[in-house]
């Protein structure tokens, strides 16, 4: 007995990944965990993210979650990104309870993204200071 | 395009399949306050009208499987049948000897009846068939020994559509002294079968795969002095005790009709099929590395499993949409472990993840066929894009 | 005279009934290529749709039952639900105690699951009702053992439509913390119940009692810590393996359907029905030597059930047609015995032998009963003046 | 599981039992074996059964076996009751074989009668000859 996992939100950004792709930018981070794998990339305008991509091998929710942040956290400022929670995530895509630890992984990516922009801008704010 | 339920492309048969047109008019019948409604153990003579319609099946299922009517027991689908053939089988035999033989790649009906058997202390042999998903008879004979009772080898596998050389396997089992038991849930009423021909000594079946009603299957128990089975339920008394109940005429006549019309199509069935599968293969087989899980030669045209290594299989489905086709067994699907048939076919377990089963039908259209090559194609490509180099 | 199968007068609704026509075309949208046919295990829409379906149908029969719909099994009938129940609570609590109640009144698919047991090393104490088919709560008191596991009685008698009290059983039974099974075939959908308020640990049932369609049924499991049931039936994991097997959609549909136009129409059923019953004895009751077997104030008012000493069960039987009725339980007139169901009430055996089983049902008509009561006494009368005085 | 187990023979038998009573005359006989009880009875014409009644209490072949043997053997010479055998009766009724102990029982009644007849003629007989 199964029930369709997939609500329209889901469907939707699936079908629709606007923000798939890679762009070759320092800000890249790859993560392979639980048989899921994320790629993030970020082009920066100052402290604010600019543009967001994602590539993703995952089951749905996964690649749904991966759209979901990225049009979530353009134009915001880089530094959510090292809090980022998946709470509202679970919720607002409806993810079953079974597959949080999947999108676990997807915090994971979008925590290393943000933890790679501050140690490359502490590196670069520490090369202005030298 | 054309499809099957309304808004759908349906290429899942195997998993389960509609109720031919005629079957239904054969079961309403039986049905309403004017119909023959009766309990076929009643006395009087609305029972036996109903009864008539149970002898009436009995003989279209025979003749459809070279048997005479009175070698079947009526169950509640081929899951019920297969664990009472070989539990059944097994506990009846049990003084004789613990010995079980029966192959990786079953069915979970199988397999889980199996482990339930180990669990009360039989010993289980597993036999792993090439990795075209053929059983080496040289495989069998050397897993066969003095106090083996009992062999289970499945006709048509649910996931790949190889078949085994039943009647080879038959003879095998008998020269040994053991009994066969064949799952034949993908194969009847889809690939000719005469029983009464064959070294089977119990055959599983289920109407739902033929085009007849969910819930009702069969068991073929050969004529044998030595072949008994210990009952798992016990009631009422009806067929020989060895399955009480009351017996559901509606699907019992409409298993018994929808065997009727197998045996009168089969054949055009089989062109059909093949001609659409080949068409459908031929389609998508030059996708960079794509894979044909089990072997065209020798497997029931109606069914292809493909699978490509680099793409998830639950958002190959769901891109697939909407396709309706089936991952790994329709019966595990809750379950997202890559499938077990296709890992002992040798798969690694992220290409038995992305493993698609397209299993073809007596409905299905050329155009069908065409919307499915389209759209895998085309899913393919895109989680093929949208996903990371191994080494980004 | 109106009828029910064109030119017969039914009346063995507890044997079978028909199918209602709303159920019908509930199941009739779920079969076809057309409609939702797909396998509700399936991982694609055809299949959530599907499944969806079952959802609903558990819901309708939880509301029906007092009771939520994920307590419910699924199961082919109230045989097998019995058996789940009965072996599947004994297996699994018999390194507790070995010992297990039930009535010497119970139906074969109740008896012959203990007689099962018995052979596997349970003891099994057997209740007699008092004469008029009612269990009396001292006699299960005094039944009672430190050891007693389980105790199994049924709601209402298949032949006599005598009910038991199942709140006060349900009470002794947990007082002295065994579980209580109950086995409401005849009552389910016929007579009130509300699962939440008793103390019933598992409850079989089967649809075609209920104007559903056969080979249906299902099983209450109450959610208590301490309530598991071995599974009778291994295989692809549905149900939470507690009963597996390609969920038969339109039947489950159908039962939930039944089983919502029973809770709209129960109770102006049962109104009919007890005038027309009332009807039917106000008929024949004058009949010298007539017997009712019951108690009219303690039953289903959908049967009664008679006898008269002199006649011969089978010939009155055939006496009686076009009129379709039963003599003893339906699950086993194919043997001739008199009921055990009626020699434990205190019947000889030629009493018992031509006892008589009417069962009314929704569509029975005033004409309906009013043939029959000609019919009856018509019968009687010939077959008596038949008969050789005993000292010719 | 059973099938309709009366032949349109045997129905008609049953619901038009022409034969079905009891007379007063010396040739009558009661036999009560395996829960059933014929009673026969009949009047002579010389050697010639006039009229043969029955009484039964058992199941239907039972009843529509009485009545056949009621019209096969009117008119025929009473000899011919004492080697009554069921054979023809069993085939011409369709009776099934699990019902032939209760048939036999039948064939009883037919030769009890025609000991009957034979013994009182032959009493008869010798006391014509005193
Ligand atoms: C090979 C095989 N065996 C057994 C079964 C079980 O059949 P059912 O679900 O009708 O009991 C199936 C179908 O799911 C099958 O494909
Ligand atoms: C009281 C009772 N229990 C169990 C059953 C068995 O039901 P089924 O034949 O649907 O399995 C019946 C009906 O025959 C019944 O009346």
């Amino acid at each position: 007995m199964s029930r369709d996992p997939y609500s329209e939100r889901v469907r939707a950004l699936f079908s629709s990944p606007l923000h798939a792709g890679s762009m070759s930018t320092p800000y890249r981070v790859l993560v392979d965990d639980q048989g899921i794998r994320i790629e993030l990339s970020a082009t920066l305008d100052g402290d604010v993210i600019q543009r967001l991509r994602f590539r993703a091998w995952g089951c749905p929710h996964v690649v749904a979650a991966a759209e979901w942040i990225c049009t979530q956290l353009e134009g915001e400022s880089a530094a959510r990104l090292q809090d980022f929670a998946i709470t509202e995530l679970m919720q607002s895509l409806a993810v079953p309870v079974e597959k949080s630890g999947r999108i676990l992984v997807v915090e994971d990516a979008v925590r290393a993204l943000g933890a790679a922009i501050k140690e490359s801008s502490t590196i670069a704010g520490q090369a202005e200071q030298d | 395009m054309t499809n099957a339920a309304a808004d759908l492309v349906y290429l899942d048969y195997a998993a389960t399949t509609p109720v031919d047109p005629r079957v239904l008019e054969t079961m309403l019948r039986l049905q309403g306050v004017q119909g023959d409604f009766g309990n076929p153990s009643a006395m009087h003579r609305a029972g036996w009208r109903s009864h008539a319609h149970v002898e009436l099946a009995a003989e279209r299922l025979g003749a459809l499987l070279g048997t005479s009517a009175d070698r079947l027991v009526w169950t509640s689908g081929a899951t019920e049948s297969n664990n009472l053939a070989i539990i059944g089988a097994a506990r009846h035999r049990r003084h004789r000897g613990r010995h079980l033989v029966t192959m990786l790649t079953e069915h979970k009906a199988v397999t889980d009846v199996f482990r339930a058997l180990q669990r009360e202390g039989f010993e289980v042999s597993w036999l792993r068939p090439g990795p075209n998903g053929v059983l080496d008879l040289g495989t069998l004979q050397a897993a066969m020994r003095a106090d083996t009772q009992l062999v289970s080898i499945m006709h048509v596998n649910n996931e790949t559509g190889v078949w085994q050389d039943i009647a080879k396997i038959g003879e095998c089992c008998h020269a040994r002294g053991a009994l066969l038991h064949v799952d034949a849930a993908q194969s009847v009423g889809k690939l000719p079968l005469a029983l009464a021909e064959l070294s089977v000594d119990l055959m599983s079946m289920t109407a739902h795969k033929l085009y007849g009603p969910k819930g009702i299957g069969a068991l073929y128990v050969a004529k044998r002095p030595d072949l008994h089975l210990e009952p798992l339920l016990f009631g009422g008394g009806q067929q020989q005790r060895l399955r009480p109940g009351t017996l559901p005429v509606p699907l019992i006549a409409g298993f018994g009709h929808a065997a009727a019309i197998a045996a009168d199509c089969m054949l055009s069935d089989l062109a059909q099929l093949r001609t659409l599968r080949d068409r459908l293969w031929a389609g998508i087989s030059d996708l960079p590395g794509i894979r044909l899980n089990g072997d065209l030669a020798m497997s029931y045209p109606g069914l292809l499993n493909v699978s490509v290594a680099d793409v998830e299989g639950e958002s190959l489905l769901l891109a697939l949409e909407p396709l309706c086709v089936a991952t790994g067994s329709a019966c595990n699907a809750q379950n997202q472990e890559p499938s077990y048939v296709l890992r002992a076919l040798g798969l690694s377990d992220a290409a038995a993840q992305g493993a698609i089963r397209f299993s073809i039908g007596r409905p299905t259209t050329r155009d069908e066929i065409d919307f499915a090559i389209r759209q895998y194609r085309h899913a393919v490509q895109v989680l093929r894009t949208m996903s990371p180099d191994v080494a980004a």
